[in-house]
């Protein structure tokens, strides 16, 4: 029972989305309205579950004292602050989630600064990497640094006032990049969009039909 | 130099990341704990006062009880944290995993493959049209497994990785650009609202 | 404005009214926009109102069609919308229920209620006066068995289907099916074989993502061949991890590997060991322990974010041989620049199942090979056609 | 060659310093950078500039901080353009930070004089929906009913006490989409849902990173128009003749760009006269 109820969960919701998508008569149609309705909630509960789950890990973490838990401890008391914000509607009226509350002073300064801050790290380690990795090794990997630099050069204005002086048009970098955009990337970016697709459409099938399982985990 | 203690909380953060650059630092991982929290902090909010209170509380308060289904295996989702009845949680697993199935397989086949293959039915009319329709097809047979790459189609291939190759470096260069582009947006904050020095 | 007049003119006599019109004739000479005030003559109705039950759909919506007004775009060109009026019975009350532009010849009324007869009127009007069309036929809404739109969608999908569980089925029943070599994995090879004639140690990364990810699961059975090599060869492995299932499963396919090739004894669980879940943090550990040991070749197989790049350009300092696969799109471009040799999305799915032979995994292969097979030869007709000014066949890809 | 060879290993450190000037020096001076639009993001804004006043728009946020520099100008750049031209906008998003920036981007839009003189209106002139969990699932669900999905806006405040959202059921009531992403679930999800299912015109803006991928769905119309990046961000602002940090980014940009294709080049040209060195 621990495996064939969820298999079957699966496959009738996977038939009545299909179904519904052919035949537009009820019951299909609402049948897929409820089961909509109610994925949101589900999808919430899940990232719930997400949040929980980390808690769980980094409480085990100090309560084993195992290697770091310090950081552990950092991770549940920043997590506990805001949530209790959050949660509580510390300092809000109505919802925590409208401008000037608590939670959202904590979001402008604490969440937003780190989030953009661990994106920001990524030009660094871009520019050394161009320095000391990036290789034109082969014919392939040569012909990929030259289209990257015509677009490199191609997306920002000073493409333009490096070749604006040519007298034809379709020499201007940003036209070249433009060209490399719209034709061979997208042509390219077509091919490899419809082979992800049938992997979509295969597993999709697979999990429907109840070939693959491996969501069901172990025993 | 900004009298807003929040800025100097944020900036303080900005710079405990950047210290990453110097080399990993207790500086930078107690940053980096803060951010974990803090984000599971923000995410848990969210579901529950925009998701589930609107969605889940407020029909079933309507009495409109079949609601209480969804609850109930969302409910159910959160049983995967007691070892137990853990498997419980399958239920709801199943329920998402089918209804991405089913929405997957109609949507990627209608918009990423029969769209797609509308797209590039195109006449052989101009550079542009035989520029798409070569590299759909030979970027198509480069991922073709069914067949050695020899002779004709292993020279379609041929052609087939090139295109892919180009597409790649426009994506290096794009990728490149986000990234900058990214740190740009930090320094402005670091020097104009915190320091003051810009405007 | 010379229609407009032809037509005002006509409208006239059938009036009796002669003297009106030259007055408006004069008006109009000497000034247009007093002309325009003084429009007392509606324009042409909408002809030929058609209602109808909006095919393909779950009912609750009815179309209208008609025929432009003759004074929309040419005779007065005055008409400035049409608007739409429906009623349940044929002498109404006429609700209106929605203004269009001019140039409208067709509605779709999402109001209806399934089951209920309505009439519907379309007037039409140039901003002074309003004319009806005669009222439309009974007609009422409801949901359809077959969305006959989706026709080529349902064959598609079915065609698909029975592709992809036709091979699954073969490759379970134990069926040879071919994959091709994939021309990275001979480079596994090499790479191993340097590692073993320098003398250091062979580095194999799983990628950042836990097992349920498929990347990871295709990286595994990658890290299978590769141990075996080691095993063979007598050379050192070493598989730093961030995720804990992960690493509980490579331990067993590392141990089988060594099993396999006759050297258990060679095997222990310290080759590979976990470093920490968090991303930068990973990175980090893996640099260090590059730098140290200096590996003559790394294995970047699984799912990689933005780490990719502090790790592959370490690697790339430390002089080892680079073999990479993933199916991240974003950081495919940094690979194919850092490393030796990168595995290109499905061709890391197609190594494994190569590796593997486990039936699924093959199965589906060659499932969406036979896809592919028929999107190119769809392509291939489809192109010549459309060449030739045959465009009837690509419009059977056209969905809704 | 031994210069080549030190280059080449040369402390990641000072590489670090280098970027970072290369960002930061061109904020200081800033020159006048003149924009030449891409196709892509000409037909945005071409699509926008066509809809009839009173029309009613939904952008969808699927940002967070981390990739607000490239997001946030496109959203306040749309939010401009679609007030300027009287459309109503509904907000909303598929990423928890996507309405909370969205919110700030009002902020941002309302403190310039044009904006707050147009007196416009909370719930009648604008709302902002918030963030429902689901992904596609929830644009899917909206097709069927945008009431039954979104019973309150953001604030919690009741769907049907909101004038602008009276008489709007699903994307039949919505004149065009326009969709802002950093990732998954984003564009993809509302080109096969509100496009390509239920017949809503749309067109988006997109993190560079994930804009070369998009360029198929623009061939084939199902997008009407694609900003990518920062780039996409200060066209978009050329275009409506508005200013902001997209224009105002982008001799950073230049520069950073510019610095990086030369550390390609010379870390090429060290690696090859290395390479060529040691095979003989």
């Amino acid at each position: 029972m621990r495996r064939e109820i969820p298999l079957f969960i699966t496959a009738i919701t996977g038939v009545v989305f299909i179904i519904a998508y052919f035949i537009p008569h009820p019951p299909f149609n609402q049948i897929q309205d409820l089961f909509q309705t109610w994925f949101q909630i589900i999808a919430a509960f899940a990232i719930i579950l997400g949040v929980l789950n980390l808690m769980v890990v980094n409480g085990d973490k100090v309560y084993r004292r195992s290697k770091g838990w310090g950081y552990s401890v950092i991770i549940i008391l920043s997590f506990l602050v805001m949530a209790g914000i959050g949660t509580f509607k510390l300092g809000s009226k109505a919802s925590p989630l409208e401008e000037g509350t608590p939670f959202m002073y904590l979001f402008y300064n604490v969440y937003y600064p780190l989030t953009s801050t661990v994106f920001a790290l990524l030009a660094f380690f871009v520019a050394s990497a161009s320095f000391r990795a990036f290789r034109a090794r082969n014919k392939e990997a040569a012909l990929l640094l030259t289209a990257a630099f015509f677009v490199m050069l191609g997306r920002v204005p000073i493409g333009d006032y490096l070749t604006s002086w040519i007298p034809l048009k379709w020499l201007h970098l940003s036209t070249i990049a433009n060209w490399i955009m719209a034709y061979p990337n997208m042509a390219a970016q077509r091919a490899i969009m419809i082979g992800i697709a049938l992997g979509i459409i295969s597993t999709s099938l697979r999990l429907i039909l109840g070939i693959e399982r491996s969501y069901l985990g172990g025993d | 130099m900004s009298t807003d203690i929040g800025v100097w909380i944020a900036a303080f953060l900005t710079l405990g990341i950047l210290s990453f650059l110097y080399k990993d630092n207790p500086f930078y991982k107690v940053s980096e704990s803060i951010f974990i929290g803090v984000s599971a902090a923000y995410w848990f909010v969210y579901m529950i006062y925009n998701v589930i209170e609107p969605n889940l509380l407020g029909n079933l308060q309507k009495g409109e009880w079949w609601y209480a289904v969804a609850g109930i295996l969302g409910v159910m989702m959160l049983f995967r944290l007691i070892p137990k009845i853990g498997w419980l949680s399958r239920w709801a697993v199943a329920f998402m995993i089918g209804t991405g199935a089913g929405l997957n397989f109609i949507v990627y086949l209608q918009s990423n493959v029969m769209k797609q293959i509308r797209g590039t039915l195109a006449p052989l009319n101009s550079i542009g049209n035989i520029m798409m329709i070569v590299g759909v097809i030979t970027g198509l047979i480069y991922f073709f497994f069914s067949a050695e790459h020899k002779g004709l189609l292993g020279g379609a291939a041929k052609v087939g990785i090139w295109f892919i190759m180009v597409s790649f470096g426009a994506s290096f260069g794009y990728t490149v650009m986000a990234r900058i582009s990214l740190l740009i947006g930090r320094m402005h904050f670091l020097f104009s609202d915190w320091l003051g020095l810009l405007h | 404005m010379s229609e407009k007049l032809r037509r005002k003119g006509r409208g006239c006599r059938k009036g009796g009214l002669i003297p009106l019109a030259a007055f408006i004739f004069f008006l109009f000479l000497w000034d247009g926009a007093w002309a325009e005030d003084l429009d007392t003559l509606p324009p042409s109705p909408p002809r030929e109102v058609t209602a109808f039950d909006t095919p393909n759909d779950a009912g609750g919506s009815i179309t209208l069609t008609w025929r432009k007004s003759t004074d929309d775009g040419t005779g007065a060109g005055d008409v400035t919308a049409y608007i739409i009026l429906r009623a349940e019975r044929k002498e109404g009350p006429y609700k209106e229920i929605t203004k269009l532009p001019a140039g409208a010849v067709r509605y779709e009324d999402t109001t209806t209620k399934d089951g209920v007869d309505y009439f519907y009127k379309v007037s039409v009007s140039d901003g002074v006066n309003i004319s009806e069309s005669p009222p439309s036929q009974a007609v009422h809404s409801k949901a359809q068995w077959f969305n006959f739109k989706r026709l080529n969608m349902l064959l598609a999908g079915f065609i698909l289907s029975l592709g992809i569980v036709y091979f699954i089925s073969r490759a379970r029943a134990g069926k040879e099916l071919y994959i091709r070599k994939i021309a990275g994995l001979d480079a596994v090879n090499e790479a191993v074989g340097r590692a073993t004639e320098m003398g250091r140690k062979v580095f194999f990364i799983p990628g950042i993502l836990d097992l349920d990810d498929v990347q990871t699961i295709a990286g595994l059975s990658i890290l299978g061949q590769v141990a075996k090599l080691t095993a063979e060869y007598g050379t050192k492995l070493e598989v730093p991890v961030c995720r804990s299932v992960v690493m509980v499963t490579a331990r067993e396919t590392v141990k089988e590997a060594y099993l396999d090739s006759g050297h258990p004894d060679a095997y222990n669980d310290e080759i590979v060991h976990y470093l920490t879940d968090d991303q930068f943090g990973y990175a980090a550990g893996v640099d260090g322990l590059m730098l140290r040991e200096k590996p003559a070749a790394i294995f970047y197989q699984g799912a990689f974010y933005a780490e990719s790049l502090i790790l592959a350009e370490t690697g790339f300092s430390v002089g080892a041989i680079q073999i990479a696969g993933t199916a991240m799109p974003s950081q495919l471009p940094f690979f194919i620049t850092a490393c030796d040799y990168t595995l290109i999305g499905e061709e890391l799915f197609a190594a494994s199942a190569y590796l593997s032979r486990e039936p699924r995994a093959l199965g589906s292969i060659k499932g969406q090979d036979l896809g592919k097979a028929i999107i190119l030869f769809i392509l291939g007709l489809g192109v010549v056609l459309e060449t030739l000014g045959i465009t009837g066949f690509s419009q059977l890809f056209t969905t809704q | 060659m031994g210069f080549f060879r030190g280059m080449l290993n040369l402390d990641r450190r000072i590489i670090f310093i280098l970027i970072a000037g290369a960002v930061v020096v061109p904020l200081f001076i800033p020159f006048h950078l003149k924009m030449h639009p891409t196709p892509a993001s000409q037909g945005l804004y071409n699509a926008v500039e066509k809809l009839p006043e009173g029309s009613t728009v939904i952008i969808s946020g699927e940002y967070d901080p981390g990739t607000a520099p490239e997001i946030q100008p496109m959203m306040i750049g749309a939010l401009k353009h679609c007030f300027r031209k009287g459309i109503k906008v509904i907000l909303m998003g598929l990423w928890p930070q996507g309405p909370a920036l969205e919110g700030q981007a009002l902020q941002e839009v309302f403190k310039e004089k044009e904006f707050k003189e147009m007196n416009l209106q909370y719930g009648k002139d604008y709302v902002n929906l918030g963030y429902k969990a689901g992904g596609a699932v929830v644009i899917q669900s909206m097709g069927t009913s945008i009431p039954a999905t979104f019973p309150t806006d953001m604030a919690g405040t009741p769907i049907e006490k909101l004038p602008l959202m009276k008489g709007i059921r699903n994307f039949n009531d919505i004149t065009f989409v326009l969709d802002f992403s950093a990732g998954d679930p984003g564009t993809p999800a509302w080109v096969m849902f509100a496009h390509d299912r239920f017949h809503v015109p749309m067109a988006a803006g997109c993190t560079a990173v994930s804009a070369p991928m998009l360029y198929p769905y623009l061939q084939t119309k199902q997008l009407s128009g694609l900003l990518g990046g920062l780039k996409g961000a200060a066209d978009y602002e050329w275009l409506t003749k508005s200013s902001g940090t997209g224009i105002r980014y982008m001799p950073s940009q230049s520069i950073a760009h510019l610095v990086i294709v030369i550390f390609i080049i010379i870390g090429n040209i060290a690696f090859f006269v290395v390479r060529k060195g040691e095979k003989r």
